[in-house]
């Protein structure tokens, strides 16, 4: 009985944490400017509950928009360590998945995913507000499938990420 | 046991002694310095047979060459004789134990002798009825202190002394030509004779011969505007020297004035401008002493200040005034003697006078150090010491008719009491609070000059804790004084 | 006795409705204004729980958990403090002043537990709130005296009882209700005066270091926040209400209208927010109260 | 056995000397014997609880008889001045361990207890006065230990309390004159019948006295240095204790000497209290409201104490000088409360310092999680002296602000009230600059306080919490001393007032208790859900940047600067400025008139002729100056 409602519990948990993903308002490329038409009233991702927030403690996303250097990366592991645990990582842009046009430059950080776990990539020289809207959709099914397990992968090969970042950080 | 309270052995033992120093100089040579103890310490039991007669028929009279009073010299001692002589003849025999190990330098006996000269001068001045002895007291006491004064032989002794020695020998010319022009008016020395005789001249014809005798007497009497010489006798004197003229010799002056202007010319209408004086010397003298930065300097301000306090206690002109100027006088006595003593010793060990290198005295010298605030405690008037008794009396007594002039007094004599408290307590917080700046090697004082200080401490303690006698005992002498006629009457009727 | 523990849990759940409806509203209207749908009606309830479950959480000390949770142990009791329409509650035992001084226990609490999070955003943003605080203190203290002169009582629940019928206190004290309506702005904390919670400054001050369950208690409390401030100023200045849905209607025109101002003023600096509680509505209160002592 | 006042007064005494010759011999004797005597006394005051014993004569002096008495009013100022001095004593065992001249120190501590004792139990006014002086000085010895800055502190508080203590003088002087006994009960009499104009002239200066001691807003300068640069067991016996024998001079003046009607004689009454009160009200509200905003400003966490109790005390002054019954309960239910919370507030800051050795308030932080004990303390202070409600400082805040109500003297209440919103502001930044916040690296391995000092703090934190909760016990004490003065006493019961007293009724423990029940209610919901992990300080949010121990990653400095800005224009004039000028006007005059004495002697002998003249003169128009 009682895996029964275990079942229920992390239906209802999955469908909250879908219908309310606070996003963490941290941009470091140039694909923070896609987010305000996002946020206002032509695109409005407040209809799916997704609202900015300014602390990592209280954000579920984060949202890495545009291209990662080296010295942000050290940033991005801090807040990535600080938000707390059903969080999920997105790559914006072609920059995060694999450098980008800055690929052969001597400080960025080509597939991000070596250092901390992406859960969803969006395609593109700074995706337009509608493909940011779709990966919304997307984040939310994945989470409501629960195949959206970036945060346990970290915690998994944690040994693995932390080699990966001492190479790259020293 | 022959008796002996009879008051001219006051005077006639100390005499004689006096002359055995001079005489037995040659041979005793060191020996000297131990007579004038011996002196005083037979004065002092004199002083104690005389104390029991006192207090029951009030006074005592003992005159000359045996014949009646308007022409024999006669000596009479009342209440307020009585406490200021115990005074004086305490100070004297404490002050002589002081100078066994004070005094070092070469002419030691003629040091002595003008000591004891000195002190009998007082006790003669204190006790006498006679006018013209008065002026004879009054010329010893000065001489033998001009001498006291310039004791040291450097530069500002020197000066100190000659500039007291003019001044005092003004203030004895004016004191003889008032006494000369009353002998002329009444035709007698004795004063309770003239007393009785001047009672038919007018206010005017009492003029001058006042005028003159209150300015000498004033000039002794550290006043206003007579007192310039004090601030630099005092602290070029020897420290057993300045004790006993801070201690005993301006009170002795003010008694005088005191005695003549009360007794004598039977002056009401002039006492209450003679508030004006008191105020006046306690003003300058306080806030004088504030800037100070020799110790010696500043205690001789006080002095004055503290004299400045009870002449204008006096003046007040009622019974209770002239009370709390008795009480003030008691205490200032003590006080400033043991202050003088105990500051001797400091000197003695320190080496200089400036305040400011008595950084850690506290911590080396603890007894002179306690001595020190204990008497200073009881000097500015704090609640458990005999000084907050005196004060709270002064006070007290002024306030007795409240108009704007006794409520404009009260708060001088308060603030001047405040600036009191403040430089004496500037110098306990260099000596308790600061640390010595050089590991200079101080030793407490030698146990002889100590021990004259314990007992007059413990005497304040004593009053302190057990004021009552004390204070009944200054009430009936003040009432005494006020009531002329009793003394009259007992001085020329009574034999 | 047991209606006592039915009222024990019934008014703090009734509080709690009323509070989340209004946050709701809040946020439908604000989007409304500007031109776009908003989130769905039950959002706050899911951000609240969505919160509450967060799986790991983390914590500063002690003093930095027992601020959330005293905070809204606070709020609570204060509920218990203010009359609904026809339950006098508790009343009797604390009357307006006492009031007053139970509503600051929530914020001074929360401020000890935000200083336990040793990050410097928050208490720059307590220092800020309390500074308002002291900002807005000076009109409410003059507006409760008025109150309390004009009707010499000092228990809410007679005050409320001579309001019933018409003449409530906002047509008699016109003065009294329009500074009570900017204080009770300030006390809400909406958006020209949230110099305590600015994030773009300060990063939501307080809240900086709190996620996951603690911000879900706070999110409660800011709930029972809401609907106390309101209730307050219902009843002080409207007459409460005969039933619960007028009372809630009086409460939402209130709220509606804070809502309008919020969308359309800029923030205000510290200072100047001091300043300006310290010049037109002291003024104001102090008109309105001279008027009652002269009548 | 019957116990009576003379041994009462005596035992701090003979304590403090018995302490001062144990001294010599072992240090532990010392403390036996310091320790022995304050808890004796502290135990004999029990012995007068609720009684009322007349006139105990202990000595005669100038026609007027020395007496003691004991009454309700006088046993809530006694009870607080043992209770607290026994706390210091305690305290200072091991706070002062290592200076020197520790055995005076004792003997002076001892002493003013002693003093304050018999300001207490004075019956008449020579005994008060005596006391009262050598109060001022024994305290005087205690704060000039404190380091050299004190000695300038120590000066300027022994002037202008000396001040004070000779206007209180010049009064009492004044009624010697007319009444030769100065026994209370005949100062009473005399005052009751002599004429309007004596009567204010004793009251302004008796109350110059009292209002430097109760450090009322002009009269207050010393405080702030006094408190702050004494050594750190002496100031909560400073700031607890001998401020309110300035607040029961005050009750002794307004109801004992003078009462209510005859104060009300001296002026129209058109305002609600008579006007003489009315002036006091109105000095204490502006004191409430300026020390509490100059607290507001101050860096140095006691000289924020010092103003606090400032403002404290002029909530004492402002209940007192009300005259209504619930005011004047309020007032000394205040002043008993004030004596334990400041206390208990200058005790933990005295811990901190004896650890941490600075009391600067930008250099602590985060001493949380190395001195609990010290944060409860400090917390259980700040929730008390804000006056929220579980705990003692509401309900006497309550009932000043109901009385003032009731006397519908509205705009002393808006200052009342200003100052206590205020309290909110300073109490915080205490409590977070040296608890809460970032730890810094040179007070990593600070330790608790030892026991003996704790304890205070135990002591202190319970009885915030008795007398919050069940405020009926001091308050029987209270209307007990109230009955005595003649005023009605206030109806009260256990936990509050009941309807009549006040606007409306108060029941603390309601509050109180519904405020538990809903903290296990949120107790639990809080533990049901998942657990969480315990962070290090250096783990928080800075924009991704990684907070390391040499970052100062703290807001401390300046806490409400943006509040200063606002308030600042307020505070270009001070009483402060006013008094130096004043003290260096007296310096330049005192140097004139040392010019007098040039030094030659022919202007010394000039003065001679010149008197001869001035006396001849006088003396021929009769002598007859005025």
């Amino acid at each position: 009985m009682d895996k029964m409602t275990e079942e229920q519990y992390r239906a209802i948990s999955n469908m909250l944490r879908k219908r309310s993903l606070w996003m963490l308002h941290y941009c470091t490329g140039c694909g923070a400017m896609e987010l305000p038409p996002t946020m206002t009233s032509r695109y409005d991702m407040e209809r799916f509950g997704i609202v900015p927030y300014v602390t990592p403690r209280q954000a579920d996303i984060l949202l890495v928009t545009g291209y990662v250097n080296v010295k942000t990366l050290k940033r991005i592991i801090t807040v990535y360590e600080q938000m707390l645990d059903p969080k999920y990582v997105i790559g914006f842009g072609s920059c995060a998945i694999n450098g980008g046009i800055y690929y052969d430059s001597y400080s960025v950080i080509n597939r991000l995913d070596a250092y901390i776990p992406v859960d969803v990539y969006i395609a593109g020289c700074m995706p337009r507000p509608e493909a940011i809207i779709t990966m919304f959709k997307h984040l939310m099914n994945l989470i409501d499938s629960g195949k959206a397990d970036g945060y346990k992968r970290y915690k998994q090969n944690y040994e693995f990420y932390k080699n990966n970042q001492r190479k790259v950080l020293g | 046991m022959v008796n002996i309270a009879n008051p001219i052995l006051l005077i006639a033992i100390p005499l004689l002694f006096a002359f055995l120093i001079a005489v037995l100089a040659p041979w005793l040579k060191k020996g000297v310095k131990y007579i004038p103890v011996i002196a005083f310490g037979l004065n002092l039991l004199v002083v104690f047979e005389l104390i029991p007669d006192v207090l029951d028929n009030g006074i005592v009279i003992a005159t000359t060459a045996g014949i009646k009073p308007p022409f024999a010299i006669n000596v009479a001692v009342d209440r307020l004789s009585l406490f200021l002589v115990l005074i004086a003849t305490l100070l004297g025999f404490l002050v002589s134990i002081y100078n066994l190990v004070y005094i070092k330098e070469e002419p030691a006996e003629k040091f002595h002798i003008l000591f004891t000269l000195l002190v009998t001068g007082i006790t003669w001045m204190i006790v006498t009825g006679d006018l013209f002895n008065m002026f004879v007291a009054f010329e010893v006491t000065s001489i033998s202190a001009f001498g006291l004064v310039g004791f040291h032989r450097d530069k500002d002794a020197a000066e100190a002394g000659f500039k007291y020695l003019v001044m005092g020998s003004i203030g004895a010319s004016l004191l003889l030509i008032g006494v000369v022009m009353l002998y002329a008016a009444t035709g007698t020395l004795n004063m309770a004779d003239i007393a009785e005789k001047i009672m038919r001249f007018t206010f005017k014809q009492k003029l001058l011969p006042y005028a003159f005798i209150f300015t000498g007497l004033g000039i002794e009497g550290a006043l206003f505007p007579l007192n310039a010489w004090l601030p630099d006798a005092h602290p070029a004197a020897p420290s057993s020297v300045s004790s006993i003229l801070s201690g005993i010799m301006t009170t002795a002056a003010i008694y005088g004035i005191i005695r003549v202007t009360v007794t004598i010319f039977n002056y009401y209408q002039v006492i209450l401008f003679l508030i004006l004086f008191g105020l006046l010397t306690l003003m300058f003298g306080e806030t004088a002493a504030f800037f100070q930065k020799d110790i010696k300097r500043m205690l001789a301000y006080s002095t004055i200040g503290q004299t400045g306090l009870f002449f204008y206690a006096f003046s007040l002109g009622s019974i209770n005034g002239m009370q709390g100027a008795f009480l003030q006088m008691m205490n200032h006595s003590l006080a400033k003697a043991t202050l003088f003593l105990v500051v001797g010793g400091i000197i003695f060990s320190v080496g200089s006078r400036n305040i400011d290198d008595f950084a850690g005295i506290g911590r080396k010298m603890k007894l002179s150090a306690f001595l020190f605030a204990i008497a200073a405690f009881s000097l500015m008037g704090l609640p458990p010491f005999f000084g907050f008794w005196s004060k709270l009396k002064i006070i007290f007594a002024t306030l007795e008719r409240v108009n704007v002039y006794t409520i404009a007094f009260v708060v001088i004599v308060l603030f001047m009491s405040l600036i009191e408290a403040a430089y004496f307590f500037r110098v306990m917080q260099v000596m308790f609070f600061k640390e010595a700046k050089e590991e200079k090697e101080v030793r407490e004082a030698p146990a002889w000059m100590l021990i004259p200080a314990i007992t007059l401490v413990v005497i304040i303690l004593v009053l302190s804790f057990y004021p009552t006698p004390v204070i009944n005992f200054a009430h009936k002498a003040a009432a005494d004084l006020v009531g002329r006629s009793v003394y009259i009457n007992s001085v020329l009727g009574g034999l | 006795m047991v209606r006592t523990i039915l009222i024990a849990i019934g008014i703090p759940l009734l509080a709690y409705g009323f509070g989340v409806s209004f946050m709701m509203f809040k946020r439908k209207i604000a989007a409304r204004i500007q031109r776009r749908y908003g989130p769905t009606f039950i959002q706050p309830l899911i951000d609240t729980f969505k919160l509450l479950s967060k799986q790991e959480n983390i914590s500063h000390g002690i003093m930095y958990d027992l601020g959330p949770i005293l905070a809204l142990a606070a709020s609570m009791t204060v509920i218990f403090f203010i009359p609904i329409p026809g339950m006098k509650l508790m009343t009797g035992s604390a009357d307006l002043i006492a009031l007053l001084y139970i509503m600051v226990i929530g914020s001074l609490v929360m401020a000890l537990g935000a200083g336990e999070s040793a990050n410097p955003n928050s208490t720059i943003g307590i220092a800020r709130a309390l500074t308002l605080m002291l900002g807005y203190d000076l009109p409410f203290v003059i507006v409760v005296i008025t109150l309390v002169m004009k009707y010499h009582t000092t228990d809410l629940y007679k005050i409320m009882q001579m309001q019933t019928g018409g003449h409530w206190a906002m047509w008699l004290l016109p003065l009294s209700a329009i500074v009570g309506f900017i204080v009770t702005y300030g006390a809400l904390g909406e958006h020209p005066f949230d110099v305590a919670v600015a994030p773009h400054e300060i990063a939501t001050g307080p809240m900086a270091e709190y996620g996951g369950k603690h911000l879900g208690l706070l999110m409660i409390n800011h709930a029972f926040h809401i609907y106390i401030e309101l209730a307050l100023f219902v009843d002080l200045f409207m007459g409460g209400a005969s039933n619960l849905f007028y009372f809630y209607a009086k409460m939402f025109v209130i709220f509606v209208i804070y809502v309008f101002f919020d969308e359309v003023l800029p923030r205000f600096r510290v200072d100047d927010a001091v300043r300006f509680y310290w010049r037109w509505p002291t003024i104001l209160a102090l008109l309105g109260l001279i008027i009652v002592l002269v009548r | 056995m019957d116990m009576s006042l003379g041994v009462l007064l005596a035992t701090p005494f003979v304590g403090g000397i018995l302490a001062y010759l144990g001294g010599k011999i072992h240090r532990w004797v010392r403390y036996t014997f310091a320790i022995l005597f304050s808890l004796l006394a502290f135990i004999e005051i029990f012995f007068f609880y609720n009684t009322t014993v007349g006139n105990y004569v202990w000595g005669r002096l100038f026609g007027s008889v020395l007496v003691l008495q004991i009454n309700p009013i006088s046993w809530i100022f006694a009870f607080i001045v043992t209770g607290i001095s026994f706390l210091v004593i305690l305290f200072s065992i091991n706070d002062v361990e290592g200076h020197k001249g520790l055995d005076f120190y004792y003997l002076e501590l001892l002493f003013v207890e002693g003093a304050m004792l018999g300001i207490t139990l004075a019956g008449d006014l020579i005994t008060f006065f005596m006391f009262w002086e050598l109060m001022s000085w024994t305290s005087y010895f205690l704060i000039i230990q404190g380091g050299k800055k004190s000695i300038t502190a120590g000066y300027k508080y022994i002037i202008m309390s000396v001040i004070g203590a000779y206007s209180m003088f010049v009064a009492i002087a004044m009624v010697f004159g007319r009444a030769h006994s100065l026994v209370f009960k005949n100062v009473s009499m005399l005052l009751s019948q002599s004429s309007p104009a004596f009567v204010i002239w004793f009251f302004v200066l008796f109350g110059i006295g009292l209002f430097v001691k109760a450090a009322v807003m002009p009269l207050h300068t010393w405080l702030p240095d006094a408190h702050s640069e004494a050594p750190s067991p002496v100031s909560p016996l400073l700031s607890g204790v001998l401020i309110k024998m300035g607040a029961y001079g005050l009750t002794v003046l307004f109801y004992g000497f003078l009462s209510v009607q005859l104060i009300g004689k001296l002026a129209p009454t058109i305002l609600p209290t008579p006007l003489l009160l009315y002036i006091v009200e109105w000095l204490a509200a502006i004191s409430i409201v300026l020390a509490t905003f100059l607290a507001i400003l101050q860096e140095d966490a006691k000289r924020l104490l010092a103003y606090s109790s400032i403002s404290q005390i002029g909530y004492v002054v402002l209940g007192i000088a009300m005259g209504s019954s619930l005011g004047i309960a309020g007032g000394l239910f205040h002043a008993l409360n004030h004596a334990i919370f400041k206390s208990l507030l200058f005790f933990v800051i005295g811990g901190v310092i004896y650890r941490t050795g600075t009391r600067n308030m930008s250099e602590l932080g985060g001493l949380i999680k190395k001195m609990p004990v010290s944060f409860i303390g400090a917390l259980f202070g700040i929730v008390a002296l804000s006056g929220v409600p579980p705990l003692n400082g509401f309900v006497s805040k309550w009932m000043i602000y109901e009385a003032l109500l009731q006397k519908k003297e509205v705009f002393l209440l808006i200052m009342a009230f200003v100052g206590s919103t205020g309290a909110f502001l300073y109490l915080y930044r205490f409590i977070h600059s040296v608890f809460l916040g970032q730890l810094p690296e040179k007070y990593k391995d600070v330790k608790e306080v030892p026991f003996l000092m704790q304890l205070p703090i135990w002591i202190l934190s319970a009885l915030t919490i008795v007398f919050g909760i069940w405020p009926g016990l001091a308050m029987n004490v209270i209307a007990q001393g109230e009955k005595f003065l003649g005023i009605t006493p206030i109806k009260y019961t256990l936990y509050g007032f009941p309807q009549g007293t006040a606007m409306s009724s108060l029941k603390v423990i309601n509050i109180s208790s519904v405020l538990i029940i809903a903290f296990i209610v949120v107790l639990a919901l809080y533990l049901m859900l998942p657990k969480e992990r315990f962070v290090s300080q250096y783990d928080t949010y800075a924009a991704g940047q990684v907070v390391t121990p040499e970052t100062k990653y703290n807001y401390s400095y300046g806490f409400y600067m943006f509040f200063g800005r606002v308030i600042n224009p307020i505070f270009k004039w001070s009483a402060d400025k006013m008094y130096e000028a004043w003290a260096r006007a007296t310096k330049v005059f005192g140097d004139y008139m040392r010019r007098v004495y040039t030094g030659n002697l022919e202007t010394y002998s000039s003065y001679i002729v010149v008197l001869i003249t001035i006396v001849a003169f006088v003396l021929l128009i009769g002598g007859k100056l005025w």
